[in-house]
């Protein structure tokens, strides 16, 4: 599983500095969104800027409602900002006046998980480079194949997503996403739901992938432990309206294992996270029960 | 959420019981059909405390509470409150089910007096008014004609609190009660869980199968086996109480976290090589190349 | 930036009342209700083979102001309605509480469904001639196809109703301390409910259905009987008269029933 | 509470390996057998013609000795000279049934064809809902055999009012069902697509078609209902041959015994007709029978 090979990174190798030009750098500037549902307005995101190196993993926390997805729909472009500016690789992706079409270059992983249940594993995974006319289907298999073996999915790929286990079904999608070389990696909140073992292999295999590909990634989750133990900088967002509250460096090495969480310094980083959203969380949540009464 | 103030309403205080669980079996089935789901499983929920029980995923722990509920009767094996078999399913011990149970068709109000109601020990004024007590406690009282479907995840769970509450239960049954919860909210409610425990000493039984969630409520930690599910051993949590969040980035707490880990790990290993599950297969996987690095 | 704040009048939201209205889709509804009445109108005035033989939209109009001041049309009305809440209600009489003891007692389904299961496919009009013969009185005949069409929905939408119900609510509610007949009527029933009033709106539906095919095959009266009526006298605007009726009629019951469900059934409504 | 399933399901499947599947089947089957169920079932069944044949042929009560008792109906039925012309043996009474199959299966046909397609445009494209959903929504409460006189007026042969009778009512069925089955399909499914860089036309094939299938067939099941349902009254009104027209003929021609084997034999086909679609969206969706069954 950790022999790198051309397949999953097409574009780099294991170290960073050797591949030509590292991809995926966003921008994000001043971004606002107010959503009118029922006449209403309501501010999702209030004049959220961020910069996200290309090949970082960032990952974004903070309580839930606090426009974590909105800002990954409108990178993604399921949806468009009301004001600001979101560039990808220095090239305006979508600003107030113009909504991002959705592409392959930036491929998102489901919070429900997004496998067309009506397709095989394998159908699936190359179901991209096909609509796209980019392989013949000979060659897209081959790769599929080639892509699912690296991931220890061998043998599945004529099963139906409803026939295997909730952990591989995610590792399926993000093999589908990877045979489309994307430049960044969309998350929303893919591991939300699991338990805490397959959290584990999940994360494990995700690292993996990271290692060899270097793509960018922005990662959204609720869980604390997950932020630190993924990212290369956690954005902390504040309760709705969200904007970016606090960014942390996490300088823990990689390639990570699990014995960095029995490190000094995870746990100092752990203590800082905590600190700062769960006071946003408290807030976020009484806000709530005022909106309902 | 002034948890702080003491709950048992104006009823006094309330008693825990103490639970044995001795030698009990259940299985499914006749024939080749037939499923050992729990096997000679012996514990003790001590009076006052909170004992958490986890195990992989599907390994029988709903069974387990089933039968404690006295829903189902074991095939053999003894179930005794304080010196007493059980018979049937009683009042003095009280389930909070995953998800939730609240009847849909009742108010918050009628739902939390429903219990002292059809029992018909006490008017229903007086009822009514002990009912709003605990309800103006966890912050509910502007919700008591709202129907289930109108109150937030972390609300349906505090008002199932209540509502098992007001029966003044010797023994809490939570089977995984806050599943389903996001994260955020889920930690709130651990921590308004804990506050409550930590007010009353009821004897409480945590049924979970996130690990971080187990240490940071109990004070006796069962560790299930996989199928046939048994009590494979105790922890005894000796981290202080009143439990914080803080507590999570501690020593100690990473201490119980490992060698709980290393428990199921074991557990894992041994379902695997009789032949069962992809998820534990994956969780193989994954945590033994961690140890082999 | 400035948030904009819903107004309420009398509990409904105005801002969500004037978007609804003023959308695209009401603009778009009209002009499509007022396309077809042009084009229909046009097809008979042309004469187009076959849709041109519906009786224009100006004839039935004009056809309707005379058919409204009549008192002939407005009895079919009422009998027509004493039909079909005859059978109906009869099919609610016996279908609740044999769907209720059908979905309680294992061994009382296992005897009874099978039959149940027999008579189903059976289209209900191809019981009219048995029901002639058998009852005493066309209208107890009618009545009793009535019935029929509704009955088998009802049954089989509180028996699904009955056998779903989450096992957690008998459960919690045993351990409160409930039993028997109280659980019955606290837990099973509510709950049983929202499917009992799926089953009557469906039947509802079918149950118009059956009675204006009953009229129009044996009866003297009706509104089924006054689109046959019409045809065989050739008065043929009043065909599409009687068909307005039926589907206005059908439509103002589904919608009490829809009101009462919703009455009964808070619960569901979310906020 | 997905890996838990998929968990024991696991469990489950790895010891149907070790016992054979047939013998775990004949397991079952000795189960049920020794469960009150068929007992009951057979109790049940014998129970209703008992009172059938009680009631009409040995007591003959009042009201009930005009009607057709099970055992004429039996003996008319597979009598080789029968009294009133029709039994198995007859070429008049397969006539009749392949008449009225035929008649569904056009009107049926014409329903799915027309139907489907609409459906899933409607529930594809917005606009084009919004033009045509209100129309439909207008005609939709009335019910298809208030359009009897209508059609028969509209239709210069009764063959093509009967047809269109039978149409109509599994048209509404089909295309509201496909509209519902777009309808439900999850938004992540389309975003996903679009991510993967699928054109319009992709999404309609590879998302919109194979996600409203389920639903497609539950139409279809329905739609089938209400085809004999209407085809029953077209055929009594307007009908020459046909088995709603052998039960009103008969009644007229007062041959009791041949209404009961009309009614019998529109229930088994009907029947059967639900069935066959049953298990042809079972063929067509494996990928919901695989896993459940798993």
């Amino acid at each position: 599983m950790t022999t790198s090979t051309s397949t999953i990174c097409p574009t780099g190798t294991s170290e960073m500095h050797l591949s030509p030009q590292p991809v995926g750098k966003l921008s994000i500037r001043n971004a606002t969104k107010i959503y009118d549902p029922d006449g209403v307005n309501v501010l999702a995101l209030d004049n959220c800027s961020m910069e996200v190196e290309a090949g970082e993993f960032c990952v974004i926390v903070g309580p839930s409602g606090c426009g974590k997805t909105t800002l990954l729909n409108a990178i993604a472009g399921f949806h468009d900002i009301t004001s600001g500016d979101i560039f990808l690789d220095d090239e305006l992706l979508c600003s107030g006046t113009k909504q991002a079409e959705p592409g392959a270059d930036r491929i998102v992983v489901f919070q429900h998980g997004a496998l067309f249940p009506w397709y095989t594993v394998l159908e699936n995974v190359t179901f991209g480079p096909l609509v796209q006319g980019k392989m013949s289907a000979s060659a897209a298999k081959k790769e599929a194949e080639e892509i699912l073996a690296q991931m220890g999915l061998k043998g599945i790929s004529h099963s139906y997503p409803s026939e295997i286990s909730s952990g591989m079904r995610r590792r399926v999608e993000i093999a589908r996403a990877m045979m489309n070389n994307p430049k960044v990696l969309l998350m929303d909140e893919p591991y939300r739901a699991m338990d805490a073992l397959t959290k584990t292999i999940m994360h494990k295999n995700l690292l993996d992938v990271y290692d060899q590909s270097r793509k960018t990634i922005f990662f959204i989750t609720h869980d604390l432990e997950e932020a630190i133990f993924l990212g290369t900088r956690v954005y902390v967002m504040t309760t709705r309206p969200g904007t970016i509250k606090k960014v942390i460096d996490v300088d823990l090495p990689r390639p990570r294992d699990y014995k960095i969480l029995s490190s000094d310094r995870y746990l100092e980083l752990k203590q800082e996270v905590i600190e700062s959203v769960h006071e946003e969380a408290k807030k976020a949540f009484e806000a709530g029960e005022r909106e309902m009464a | 959420m002034s948890a702080h103030e003491h709950i048992s309403g104006n009823g006094g205080p309330l008693q825990g019981g103490e639970m044995q669980i001795t030698a009990v079996s259940k299985s499914f089935g006749i024939g080749p059909l037939r499923q050992q789901v729990i096997e000679n499983c012996s514990f003790t929920l001590e009076r006052g405390k909170l004992t958490v029980l986890i195990g992989p995923s599907g390994c029988g722990k709903t069974t387990l509470i089933n039968l404690l509920a006295g829903y189902e009767a074991p095939d053999s094996g003894t179930i005794t409150v304080d010196g007493a078999p059980i018979k049937g399913p009683g009042k003095d011990r009280l389930v909070v089910f995953q998800e939730t149970a609240l009847f849909p068709w009742m108010t918050t109000l009628e739902n939390v007096t429903y219990g002292p109601i059809v029992r018909g020990e006490k008017s229903k004024k007086e009822v009514e008014e002990e009912a709003m007590h605990l309800l103006r406690k966890v912050g509910l009282e502007d919700f008591r004609d709202k129907f289930p479907i109108q109150l937030s995840g972390g609300m349906q769970r505090r008002c199932e609190l209540v509502r098992a509450l007001i029966n003044r239960p010797k023994i809490m049954m939570m089977d995984e009660p806050f599943r389903g919860l996001d994260a955020m909210t889920r930690e709130l409610m651990q921590e308004y869980y804990v506050r409550l425990f930590e007010e009353n000493h009821l004897t409480n039984l945590f049924i979970t199968s996130e690990l971080e969630e187990a240490i940071f409520l109990a004070d006796r930690l069962v560790i299930l086996t996989n199928r046939p599910a048994s009590a494979r051993t105790v922890i005894e949590i000796e981290l202080p109480r009143p439990r914080e969040f803080k507590l999570l980035a501690t020593r100690e707490y990473l201490h119980y976290k490992q060698q709980a880990l290393e428990i199921l790990h074991e557990e894992a290993l041994k379902a695997f090589s009789s032949g069962c599950g992809a998820t534990v297969a994956d969780f193989l996987e994954a945590y033994s190349e961690v140890e082999s690095k | 930036m400035t948030q904009k704040k819903p107004v309420y009048f009398m509990g409904i939201n105005l801002r969500k009342l004037r978007k609804s209205i003023f959308s695209k889709t009401t603009y778009r509804g009209i002009v499509a209700v007022i396309a077809t009445v042009i084009l229909w109108e046009l097809c008979a005035r042309f004469e187009v083979p076959i849709i041109g033989m519906i009786p224009a939209p100006s004839s039935v109009f004009s056809s309707l102001v005379e058919q409204l001041q009549d008192p002939a049309y407005w009895e079919c009305w009422v009998v027509s309605y004493d039909r079909v809440l005859s059978g109906f209600i009869i099919a609610q009489i016996i279908g609740i509480p044999l769907g209720l003891i059908m979905g309680l007692s294992r061994h009382l389904r296992d005897l009874s469904f099978p039959t149940l299961e027999i008579l189903r496919p059976i289209p209900p009009l191809a019981w009219v001639p048995t029901a002639v013969i058998f009852w005493p009185t066309p209208e107890m005949s009618m009545i009793f196809v009535t019935f029929l069409g509704a009955f088998f929905t009802m049954v089989l939408n509180i028996l699904g109703g009955v056998k779903n119900i989450d096992v957690r609510y008998i459960r919690s509610a045993q351990s409160l301390g409930s039993s028997g007949f109280d659980i019955f009527r606290r837990i099973v029933l509510p709950a049983t409910l929202p499917s009992l009033f799926t089953g009557m709106t469906v039947g509802m539906g079918i149950t118009w259905a059956v009675v204006v095919a009953a009229e129009m095959i044996a009866s003297r009266s009706g509104l089924g009987f006054l689109t046959w009526k019409s045809y065989v006298a050739g008065d043929y605007p009043v065909i599409v008269i009687g068909m307005i009726s039926i589907g206005i009629a059908g439509y103002l019951s589904s919608a009490v029933i829809r009101l009462l469900g919703d009455r009964l059934t808070p619960w569901r409504k979310i906020i | 509470m997905q890996t838990e399933q998929t968990l024991s399901g696991k469990a489950v499947a790895t010891q149907d390996v070790s016992v054979s599947s047939i013998s775990l089947f004949f397991f079952r089957l000795k189960l049920w057998m020794k469960s009150p169920t068929p007992y009951l079932t057979l109790l049940g069944l014998s129970l209703f013609i008992l009172t059938w044949w009680l009631t009409t042929e040995v007591w003959q009560l009042p009201r009930f000795e005009k009607l057709p008792g099970p055992v004429s109906v039996v003996k008319e039925w597979v009598s080789e000279d029968p009294a009133y012309g029709i039994s198995i043996y007859t070429p008049e009474y397969y006539e009749h049934i392949w008449k009225s199959i035929l008649r569904v299966l056009q009107a049926f046909g014409l329903a799915t064809i027309l139907g489907v397609p609409l459906g899933l445009f409607m529930g594809w494209k917005k606009t084009f809902k919004d033009y045509t959903f209100p129309v439909m929504e207008i005609l939709r409460p009335i019910p298809m055999l208030a359009w009897v006189p209508l059609a028969i007026l509209m239709f210069p042969e009764r063959e093509m009012a009967i047809i269109y009778l039978t149409f109509l009512g599994s048209f509404f069925a089909t295309t509201l069902n496909t509209l519902l089955g777009v309808e439900s399909i999850d938004e992540a499914y389309f975003r996903a697509a679009r991510c993967l860089g699928a054109k319009s036309r992709h999404i309609f094939f590879k998302v919109v078609v194979p996600g409203a299938l389920p639903f497609i067939f539950t139409g279809l099941q329905i739609s089938m209902g209400f085809s004999w349902f209407s085809l029953v009254a077209g055929e009594m009104l307007a009908g020459e041959f046909g088995l709603g027209y052998l039960i009103w003929n008969s009644f007229i021609l007062v041959q009791y015994p041949v209404i009961v084997i009309a009614m019998v034999t529109l229930g088994v086909i009907g029947w059967s007709s639900s069935a066959l679609i049953r298990f042809v969206g079972t063929l067509l969706m494996k990928w919901q029978s695989r896993g459940s069954s798993l």
